[in-house]
């Protein structure tokens, strides 16, 4: 097998910009085998989350990440673990790529202990250390992604934020009041728009009078990049983090698409027929494509990859067991956690007068 | 017929008969409504009145208005009213006041609806009840539905009021079935805003509450009857404006309180009730203090187990019932 | 005196649009000694308001619009009486220009029951047929105006409305909301930044990331006007107003001045040098310039001027006279309008439990 | 020391003491405040800590909040509360709610301060009261300060708080001077969030209240006491959490309540107190209906005559007072 690879991809439109990400990236093997794992470990806790879902372990929303895959596990290997990200509720992906363990995504979902915030937060609430979430709230991530960029560059980090939404989410008031910022102040933000397509739904051109989500921050340089090509996302996002840091702010759209439907309660098909899923899964894979990839330019082997699958799968259905069995937090844990640091006496009122539980 | 339904037959009938009416909001139309209240309407009344917006709340809120200002009559769907809080400065400023600040000139036709308060699983951000702040605000309607008659009759008197009227509707409901009578049945079936329903009567102490907590105040009262205390059970249906006279003839009656509402407890619904109930006449008749069964005070938390706890269920309601009546 | 007359007006800047309006306008003596009389009209009122705000007998907020007198009277022009405007808080000029006589602005400023909302609304919020305030809440307006319009559409009126809001308002969200919806739908809306350099104390270029106003629509078109030019400022309402019809909202950037300070409790001097207002007055003021035109044209004669000038005075002195001396609604009105139709019985509570007050 | 001075020298103080500590907001630098309050800090501390925003407010607060999430201490100035709406969802569901969502992992140490509640002469949008929408929600600490003790004590302990903090000040008390002691001078000196203050002992009736209506019920109560009549004053200085122990022990020595506030009467700040007392022990201490004096049932007018009429007054105290106590 190769040590390394090279790769055209196709050419990000640009706006605002002279020059955009390079087309010609190489891959070493290890990154090429890590980022393939990266994306089936998280194909494959989105599958087994929506099956504890229909078994009715995991409740409320839930909205699976499947097809974007690419676009965490790039933009991920192109920035440092310092360099703060925050999303929205489409949030599993990215929150094992941030460093929290499957089960602590699984768990989070059954609302166990195990999860990454103790089964308070559930779907869309998850957090690690410069992983700020999981919003619950379309459009509110964006100005909070800002001003974690901001406090990178009143600290005098040498850091970023990444700050993700939606296609549907692109139209809220909130977005152009952060770019205004953003640009004033010269913050070091990503702006990035991870276009599936449709929200909820509606599909793209019924939400927005203009669809080139890449052109949508105005006076803010864009690029559109393909969100179903890990090297293509990585290179871009290696671009976009340079830029910002000298220059402020700079937009994303990543052209991606969701299998699912837009929660679990959503089959996903009233909107859109399955033959356009089915093309995608077909031509546009984002692990498929890459699997190729590697396969034909022998990075890895097919057994190789056949036995990370194998892997993938067992580390994953491993978690979901224990997020299955895991308990769910103590009942007096209900009043924690509502401040830091409460006053040693304070007291929280719980559903009647007779109870006053403390809280720490 | 369920409570969806029963929404689902309101909304129909109200855009039949007045070309003014409209509906508007994120998926009520092609997709049917996030929670289907909308079902079939875009069919029947076409794109011109059953309108999909773009996930801007507070833009389509202020345009909603705006239409109203205008002289139509908007419906506006929030997919739930959690978002309503992007869109809370155009319900509070464009909506509720501008009739008062324009000395009449300018009256404003307009119902904000959808589900409110907690539903099953969604966490701290998609559980607020918005109760006891649209009731704050003079100048709005406050009214929120608990059965299927309650749905109906008051989403159609919200449509037909000339002034903003925002309807607080429950997601754990929507797929509950009441029984409709046959007058709840034809298409002039409106209930008065502002007159609430005594839903059991009791001679020991008076329940008093609304939405949902309607339901899980008839348990315990049922639970309670078992054991020779009679709960009456008042159903508030309004929120703003109080039926301040049908509280107080219950609390003179009974001479007990409990409230219980899913909010909040601290400047909640509840709140208002027991000062409502010591500021009156019927203060004189209390022979315990007014206890309040509310949400616990806390963001409501994902896990199942915890945030069941955080939201008043029948013993917590007989509990306070036995202390006020000091019986265990 | 010539019957009419035709001027070249400085051509438009233009985003998204091949033609923008006609530079050559022509313009009637009567209607020239109209829209002098209406600027006069307003720069005189605003400047009685000034002086009763400084005896106190207006309190509260006080935006004058002195030095914008222009861009109502302009618009007013071109558009119909069925025509709707909506405006934010410095709304004593639309509020004029749009029919209400200036007893009724400053008798509204003074609280008095001669005021077009009786005293009730002040400064911030007067109203009319098809004239929609008038609003203290930054960019609120926005949507409101967008939602007229649609209003105008749903009942095939074949009437627009126009939406005004400043350079500083220019930047919220609430606005981009507003704009993609009206795009979307095409609404008849026409979308006018009155540009006037300042918003309170921030001048432009602090505020905004973008201050070519006129392209904030971003894919709504849009054209810059002289806003110190009546004729321009009509001629280009006139294009705008066939344009939405036909085609759905545009956007106009009118370039102006505000001579006072942000409101009355703002000298207006820290932020900008006095030189900067003196300029403007002599160089760009519109009612001085529009008065050269005139009279170089010979569409009215230095006496008609004059005489125009005195009456114009003498009305809102007599105005300014009786807002003074006008009653404020008797106090039981404080309860009243808070609901169109309230039921028979309705009561509203005062101050203390023991006022229960009657309410219509 | 008028309280206007007392806010700029908490945020002085604040500013020196903690580099993490900013000012962000409308005019709050280059025109030093829109009501002055942030006088000469942008040149004492630079544009780096002291930061004009634009006219965005849910775009600024939302980016304040993630600044603290990421580890800094913004300090928000809302040019006047009234604006906060727009941004509200920032407030409660990104502030307030993610230190429990993220079950402790992302703490929010911001402060949101402004004028609060009715100036003079501004109308219906430029005069509303956030105490109780505020003081609604877990996760959120409120402080209401009167005087310009209470000002400098509050400010500066709500930004040493962790926490995210609400301070609603009163456009009408900036300019009012008030007497410091030699301790409230200091660097040093906050006040504990959550305890109110007797600003007047009295053995016949409890006025509880916040804000510039301490300052009424002072005048009342000067009043009343040339009638024999003792008010006790509670100023509570803190709506959330509310200092629960020093009311009841107020009411359980007069028996008698009046609370007293400037926000709607509904759902309101009086409506807590009065469902606090008639909840607590305190209730069977009570020997008269508690009376709630407010600001009236309505958006505010702009006239000056009723927009007087529309905000209690010490005559409205005084006859409540009487009311309470049954006396002429
Ligand atoms: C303010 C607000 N409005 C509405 C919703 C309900 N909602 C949740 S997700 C969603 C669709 C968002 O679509 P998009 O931004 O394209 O993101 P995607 O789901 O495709 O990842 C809607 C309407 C919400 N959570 N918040
Ligand atoms: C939402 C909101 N934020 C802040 C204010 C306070 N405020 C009133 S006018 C104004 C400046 C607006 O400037 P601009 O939009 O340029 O209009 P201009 O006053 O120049 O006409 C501000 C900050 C407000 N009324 N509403
Ligand atoms: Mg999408
Ligand atoms: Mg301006």
């Amino acid at each position: 097998t190769a040590s390394e690879a090279s790769f055209e991809t196709n050419p990000c439109k640009l706006h605002k910009l002279d020059q955009g990400p390079s087309t010609n990236v190489t891959v070493s093997r290890d990154d090429a085998l890590k980022y393939y794992r990266e994306m089936q470990m998280i194909r494959r806790m989105e599958t087994v989350a929506g099956n504890l879902y229909k078994s009715k372990i995991i409740r409320g929303f839930c909205h699976l990440y499947s097809g974007q895959e690419a676009i965490c596990v790039g933009m991920e290997a192109a920035i440092k673990k310092e360099d703060a990200v925050i999303t929205a509720y489409r949030a599993h992906g990215w929150s094992y790529i941030r460093g929290v363990s499957i089960l602590g995504v699984l768990a989070e979902l059954t609302g166990r202990v195990s999860g990454c915030a103790l089964g308070k937060g559930g779907s869309m609430h998850m957090y690690n250390d410069n992983f700020f979430g999981g919003n619950g709230i379309v459009g509110a991530q964006v100005p909070l992604g800002a001003g974690i960029a901001f406090a990178k560059k009143y600290t005098n980090a040498d850091e970023i934020c990444i700050t993700l939404y939606g296609d549907g989410a692109a139209n809220q008031g909130q977005l152009f009041e952060a770019y205004n910022m953003a640009k004033l102040w010269n913050l070091p933000c990503i702006f990035v728009c991870e276009n599936n397509g449709y929200a909820m739904g509606t599909s793209l051109d019924r939400s927005s009078a203009s669809t080139t989500y890449y052109t949508r921050g105005d006076y803010i340089p864009g690029v559109q990049v393909d969100g179903m090509d890990v090297l293509a996302v990585r290179e871009c996002t290696k671009f976009a983090r340079d830029f910002v840091l000298k220059n402020g702010p700079i937009l994303i759209e990543a052209s991606t698409y969701r299998y699912s439907g837009h929660s679990m309660s959503d089959p996903g098909t009233s909107y859109r027929t399955r033959e356009e899923v089915q093309e995608v899964r077909e031509r546009r894979d984002p692990i498929s494509k890459f699997k190729e990839r590697i396969q034909t330019s022998n990075l890895a082997t097919p057994e190789e990859i056949k036995k990370i699958d194998q892997e993938v799968r067992k580390l994953v259905d491993e978690a979901a067991e224990q997020a299955k069995t895991d308990p769910e937090l103590p009942l007096e844990e209900l009043y924690n956690k509502i401040y830091y640091q409460p006053p040693s006496n304070y007291k929280v009122r719980g559903c009647d007068p007779s109870i006053l539980a403390p809280s720490t | 017929m369920t409570v969806r339904d029963a929404l689902n037959s309101a909304l129909d009938e109200e855009l039949k008969r007045d070309e003014k009416v409209f509906l508007m909001g994120e998926e009520v139309a092609q997709y049917d409504g996030a929670y289907k209240v909308s079902k079939g309407l875009l069919n029947k009344y076409g794109d011109k009145r059953v309108i999909d917006t773009p996930i801007t709340e507070m833009g389509f809120a202020g345009l909603a208005v705006g239409a109203a200002m205008a002289g139509l009559k908007p419906i506006v769907e929030f997919m739930t009213f959690n978002f309503s809080m992007q869109a809370i400065d155009q319900v509070i400023n464009s909506a509720a006041k501008t009739y008062y600040m324009s000395a009449g000139k300018v009256p404003v036709n307009i119902v904000f609806r959808g589900p409110n308060g907690a539903a099953a699983g969604v966490a701290a951000q998609h559980s607020q009840c918005f109760g006891a702040w649209y009731a704050h605000c003079p100048g709005l309607k406050v009214v929120s539905p608990y059965s299927s008659e309650d749905a109906k009759g008051l989403l159609k008197a919200a449509i037909r009021d000339p002034n903003p009227v925002i309807c607080l509707e429950n997601e754990i409901l929507y797929g509950v079935p009441f029984e409709m009578s046959d007058e709840a049945l034809s298409d002039d079936f409106v209930l008065p805003i502002g007159k609430a329903k005594i839903e059991r009567e009791g001679d020991h102490i008076s329940l008093i509450t609304h939405s949902r907590y309607v339901g899980v105040c008839l348990d315990a009262a049922e639970e309670l009857a078992g054991k020779g205390i009679e709960c009456e059970v008042v159903n508030l249906r309004s929120l703003r404006p109080l039926d301040e006279e049908t509280i107080i003839k219950s609390v003179q009656k009974t001479g007990h309180v409990v409230t219980v509402d899913g909010g909040w407890p601290q400047y909640g619904v509840g709140a208002e009730i027991s000062a409502l109930v010591a500021e009156s006449s019927a203060f004189n008749y209390l022979d315990a203090p007014i206890l309040r069964v509310t949400g616990a005070d806390v963001p409501m938390p994902y896990a199942k187990s915890l945030e069941a706890l955080a939201l008043p269920q029948p013993f917590n309601v007989i509990k306070a019932v036995k202390r006020s009546l000091n019986v265990s």
